[in-house]
């Protein structure tokens, strides 16, 4: 018996639950501005959540996948990517997705049954939201092609969940990324969960990011909930990729503070003391305690960006209550680039039955 | 007795059949402690234990797999597809595995499992979640296809698909998981699985639909009762193998045919109703055959799925235009 | 100027589209230095580099979905799935992806990228690589579905798809590949994907067919002429979105109609065929629509293959029937 | 940074090419009879395979997969397992397929184009042929889901190629036997080519024994030329899943000496002096040195033994060649249990063409 290869996985953390550094931070975290506008796009996601989850309750809204709990991964992400770069999110990224320019009434149009909601008209490049799992790190892997053929000095990233790491394409995705050396980097949210599934139901690998160890490609956890660590390897990854070195994962360990959806009770299948346990070491905390810390934030601040949030989240609110219905037609219009002959008779008929035709 | 709903009927089949036959596994996405999705399995973990209600990891062609491999050495299993937009990566495993272990081993191996999937437009679901992509399934030599439309015959049906000694993809309405209660005896009488139910009879034209639109179809019937016409209803249920007969008795009787379907219009379920009928009973038919389908287009999200979505209007309309000369 | 096979006009279309427009990307399983199993896209790596001729990992999952991927962000990829009997496994990013990305985003991606499959029997192949599953794919709407049956619509044909701004599942009759030899100008014109194309005009019987089973269907023709029948036969070759006009115009000038498929018989595209026509020209039809098909059993290994496929004999018998009252 | 997960892949061999010990022999390999019993194996599969080339080239059989140069790693695996196991193989693992029961008039009728041939009359709850890559490797999970539901002391093998590697089913397949602790083995037989598609452009995976780490699951590499190797590590994997502990990967390391199929022209993509040094370290050559230098073997025997493959071959080929075409209505009769209706008509055209019939 002799060994032939050997791997290792690394955790990476800077900010510790009680917003204490835990390593040497990185250079972007010691300017200030950063830190703070990333921790006003925390805050931002989070009130703009809650406004949603009420929308749903008040039927003003369809089913939602709430993100709390998640900020921090999501919003470390977008930070950390390029305009340029391309994003094939999963579907409640929303940290992530702002960041690049989706807009909040987008994703309020999206779960409000509506298809404009993925027109991102300021994320031009950027997938959809994807709802069947894992499929969008194939998305991501072909965009990374794209780029590379062309050569152009674009990454793709895209998110997926635990249970994602489950689906064969997501390891196809990695499998060819490292075949061919795209650059794209692959992030599992790790928050423990898949509606009802645990970790460890989902699967007997210890970490998620020892998935990377099947595809020979570098695989990396961070804390989730630390924004700046999440922000920081992803850059680094990024960096990476771009330079021609090839594709990384990285795992993001956090938790699914709410329901998976608001059509789930997740009372019916996890402790509260676990949620209790996870609530204790959520990220916006542990940031904002960093930042009081350093004389960089305090309740006045706090106050002021709260206002400005929900003012925001309200303005964006309106304008999804205030768009009306898509036209009818709009269901044939973006099928193909040229309405097919067979489809005209449809398209009337459609019309027809809109006008509350009867013959 | 309490009336029972149509997933109710689901339910108490599983059961049923659990209890009569300990090969009977149920497996899946959040089937166990969660009890599905929709609830179809509520209560199965805690009665049967964690053995016989197993939750899976997220992999649909892995459920689909897994269920082939127990099959072949003598489980019965029960795999629930969360939502017919997740079945497509199970298609490989249905195709060409489960439709031909017993062909390709010459009876040797066979596949004894059921893949239920809820299916279906109408229940203000996200994206990929409001598919009828049932035809597909149909084409395909080698399985059964089933879809239920009352709780009695998703009883009485979902027994039949887990007796059946050869693979049935049972596809759930959604939409009319929870619309109507009805009686239905814990009797453990299957249904059989090769022929079409007459749910209403009549003598001017013949109506064939399936699944939720079996709603729209009886409510138009009604309508129309109001003006004299009298339809007699089939609900196709056993989709494939397809009940040719009652369907072609029916029509060469009222000489009329309009087909139902939620799905898109073209390369449907209907369109081999259709066929069947042009071929069989042509010189029976007094009027055009008359289909009312969704279009052929993207099941749009949920804030014009009912434009989509053949509504009781759209279904009087096209039964009259099967009475038009 | 030297005739050519079908398949060296599927070879023509694509080395003639990688000159024209450096966004076309060839990817697939052996299709590098190997040319492709069938050789489709022999030489092409030499010409064109293997950066614009990728041979891929195994998995076809991933070739459909990287390809949904690179024609989102602006590359045409032209990828190759070895045979039919496995692209099962890209169903999903099929339906679920690059069939809707256009209508999923209101038009800002779209997916210009087309799936070529070999398909069909009849070439003694090993198991799985001799179904014709593209009944299933017309049924999803969002996709073209496009069959050519000679090396000039191969040629134009897959120009064309190539350059549809859409996604193209482009199905190669794998059994007449090598058939025929036919001049094919090099010259870029690509043919129409919204029309049917009409082989023999005739006046007795419309006669509907695609892909390989042109070939029976133009000898059986051939024999019945001897009788003094006159069969005016169509191609369907754009499958899907289908052209109802040319088939509506034909079986109205015939009053019969016979469609030729060699997919199993139930639910397949004759099917639709058939409905369109009972529905839109019932009353032209002089005799009951006949199909002649497959059967609706697993495709047999190559033993019994000849014994599965409409032979020349049978497709001459379904045109009779379809001539008899 | 901290190390949070470290995995080695340990790589065995116990014969080198030459055929000398390279570690001490497990104890199976001290009983010479169970050595010359492999051999034999291997040797008569190496006559079938040149027989059934001969069959192809002439007109007799189908398209044929050959196994030359593999008989090591499908022997030792068929000698590993026990006849309630269950082997779901892909295409080309006769020795295993051979050493289960499976007939070689079966193997030819598979090629020659019946399905009679994965009738497996000896072999009867193994596994048919399976052509659609990698899909095997979940029915193997399957079969080991039933068993353990049974509390059967049964375990299921998979077999796939170094190219199956890249499908999702076979990540799938070892993810669920992790989270399950299935009693199955998966052994994937690198012999470094996918049809023209080499290693290097399958994955940037360095072995393929890695692959086990994303699931969490052991994962070794071993010399696929040596069959003591294989044999080995199988039943040591098989004895551990056996007893509850859980699955593992095995990857066997060899090479295919032929084309892909006999469809296939392996000149086009690959060279002769690779192939030439793979013949050098072929698995036969080994074993026979050995047991040559062992004094358990010598020309005599191995003539002997030759003339007795060639006659056993030979009486195959002639119940092959013999077997007449089934009958028409087989299309019909495996369908279902029971004939639907609509089949009857179809079954009786069918009939009346095969009688040649004219309306
Ligand atoms: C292919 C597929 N199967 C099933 C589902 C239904 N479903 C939606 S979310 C989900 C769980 C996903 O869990 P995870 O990947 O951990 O992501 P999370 O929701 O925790 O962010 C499931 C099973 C789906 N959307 N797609
Ligand atoms: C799903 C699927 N895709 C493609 C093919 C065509 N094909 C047959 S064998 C093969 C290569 C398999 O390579 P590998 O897994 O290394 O096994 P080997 O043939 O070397 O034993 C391919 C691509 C197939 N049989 N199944
Ligand atoms: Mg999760
Ligand atoms: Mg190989």
């Amino acid at each position: 018996m002799e060994t032939i290869a050997d791997f290792e996985i690394q955790y990476s953390q800077f900010l510790d639950p009680d917003g204490r550094p835990s390593d040497t931070l990185p250079d972007f975290a010691q300017d200030s501005e950063q830190l703070i506008e990333m921790y006003r796009q925390m805050t931002l996601v989070r009130i703009f959540d809650g406004k949603a989850i009420n929308l749903q309750r008040t039927g003003k809204l369809g089913t939602y996948a709430s993100s709390l709990g998640h900020e921090a991964s999501h919003v470390g992400i977008g930070a950390a990517m390029r305009p340029e770069d391309c994003l094939a999110p999963s579907y409640r990224e929303y940290g992530a997705m702002l960041w690049r320019g989706v807009k909040m009434s987008e994703i309020l149009l999206y779960w409000g049954g509506d298809e404009r909601g993925s027109r991102f008209e300021h994320a031009p490049h950027d997938f959809p939201f994807c709802v069947p799992i894992a499929t969008q790190c194939l998305h991501a892997a072909g965009a990374a092609m794209a780029y590379q053929l062309r050569g152009e000095p674009r990454c793709a990233v895209s998110i997926n969940g635990d249970g994602g790491t489950s689906e064969g394409a997501f390891y196809e995705a990695l499998n060819v990324a490292g075949a061919k050396k795209l650059p794209v980097v692959f992030v599992v949210i790790n928050n423990k969960w898949a509606i009802s599934v645990p970790l460890e139901l989902q699967t007997a690998s210890r970490t998620l990011a020892q998935k990377a160890v099947a595809a020979g490609i570098p695989g990396l956890q961070v804390d989730g909930n630390d924004v700046i660590a999440v922000r920081h390897w992803m850059e680094r990854a990024l960096e990476r990729a771009r330079r021609g070195e090839g594709p990384a994962l990285i795992e993001a360990i956090t938790y699914r503070l709410s329901d998976h959806t608001t059509a789930d009770d997740a009372s019916r299948y996890r402790k509260k003391e676990e949620v209790e346990a996870a609530r204790a070491i959520e990220p916006l905390l542990r940031l904002r305690r960093y930042l009081v810390e350093q004389g960089l934030w305090d309740d006045a601040r706090e106050e002021a960006l709260r206002a400005e949030c929900v003012e925001r989240v309200d303005a964006a609110v309106e304008s999804y209550i205030n768009t009306p219905r898509a036209p009818v037609t709009d269901m044939f219009d973006y099928l193909f680039e040229k309405l097919p002959d067979h489809l005209v008779a449809q398209r009337e008929m459609a019309q027809h039955y809109d006008r509350g035709g009867r013959h | 007795m309490a009336a029972i709903t149509l997933i109710e009927g689901v339910t108490r089949a599983l059961a049923h059949e659990m209890e009569r036959d300990e090969r009977v596994i149920v497996l899946g996405e959040d089937v166990g402690v969660n009890g599905g999705v929709f609830r179809a399995t509520a209560g199965l973990q805690q009665r049967f234990g964690d053995q016989r209600v197993q939750d899976t990891p997220l992999a649909e062609a892995m459920i689909a797999g897994l269920s082939v491999g127990m099959a072949a050495q003598g489980m019965r299993p029960v795999a629930e597809i969360q939502f017919e937009g997740f079945v497509y990566p199970a298609v490989d495993q249905i195709v060409n595995h489960a439709a031909r272990l017993r062909t390709r081993t010459r009876g040797r191996l066979t596949c004894p499992m059921v893949l239920r999937v809820p299916y279906g437009g109408g229940i203000h679901a996200p994206e990929h979640h409001s598919d009828s992509p049932e035809a597909m399934f149909a084409h395909m030599p080698g399985i059964r296809v089933v879809i239920p439309s009352s709780p009695a015959r998703a009883y009485g049906l979902l027994l039949a698909a887990i007796r059946s000694p050869d693979p049935v993809v049972f596809f759930e309405p959604k939409r009319i998981y929870r619309l109507q209660k009805q009686e239905v005896p814990d009797d453990g009488e299957a249904l059989p699985l090769d022929v079409c139910y007459t749910l209403r009879e009549g003598e001017d034209v013949t109506v064939v639909t399936w699944g939720a639109m079996t709603w729209e179809t009886l409510k138009a019937a009604d309508q129309l009762a109001d003006d004299g016409i009298s339809c007699e209803i089939i609900d196709v249920a056993t989709i494939s193998p397809l009940d040719h007969e009652t369907i072609l008795e029916s029509v060469e009787r009222t000489g009329r045919l309009c087909i139902v379907q939620e799905a898109p219009r073209s390369f449907g379920v209907a369109s081999e109703i259709a066929a069947v009928v042009a071929e069989q009973a042509l010189y029976s038919l007094r009027t055009p055959i008359s289909r009312v389908t969704g279009y052929d287009t993207i099941m749009p999200l949920f804030r014009l799925e009912t434009e989509y979505m053949p509504s009781v209007q759209r279904v009087v309309d096209g039964i009259r235009a099967a009475l038009e000369e």
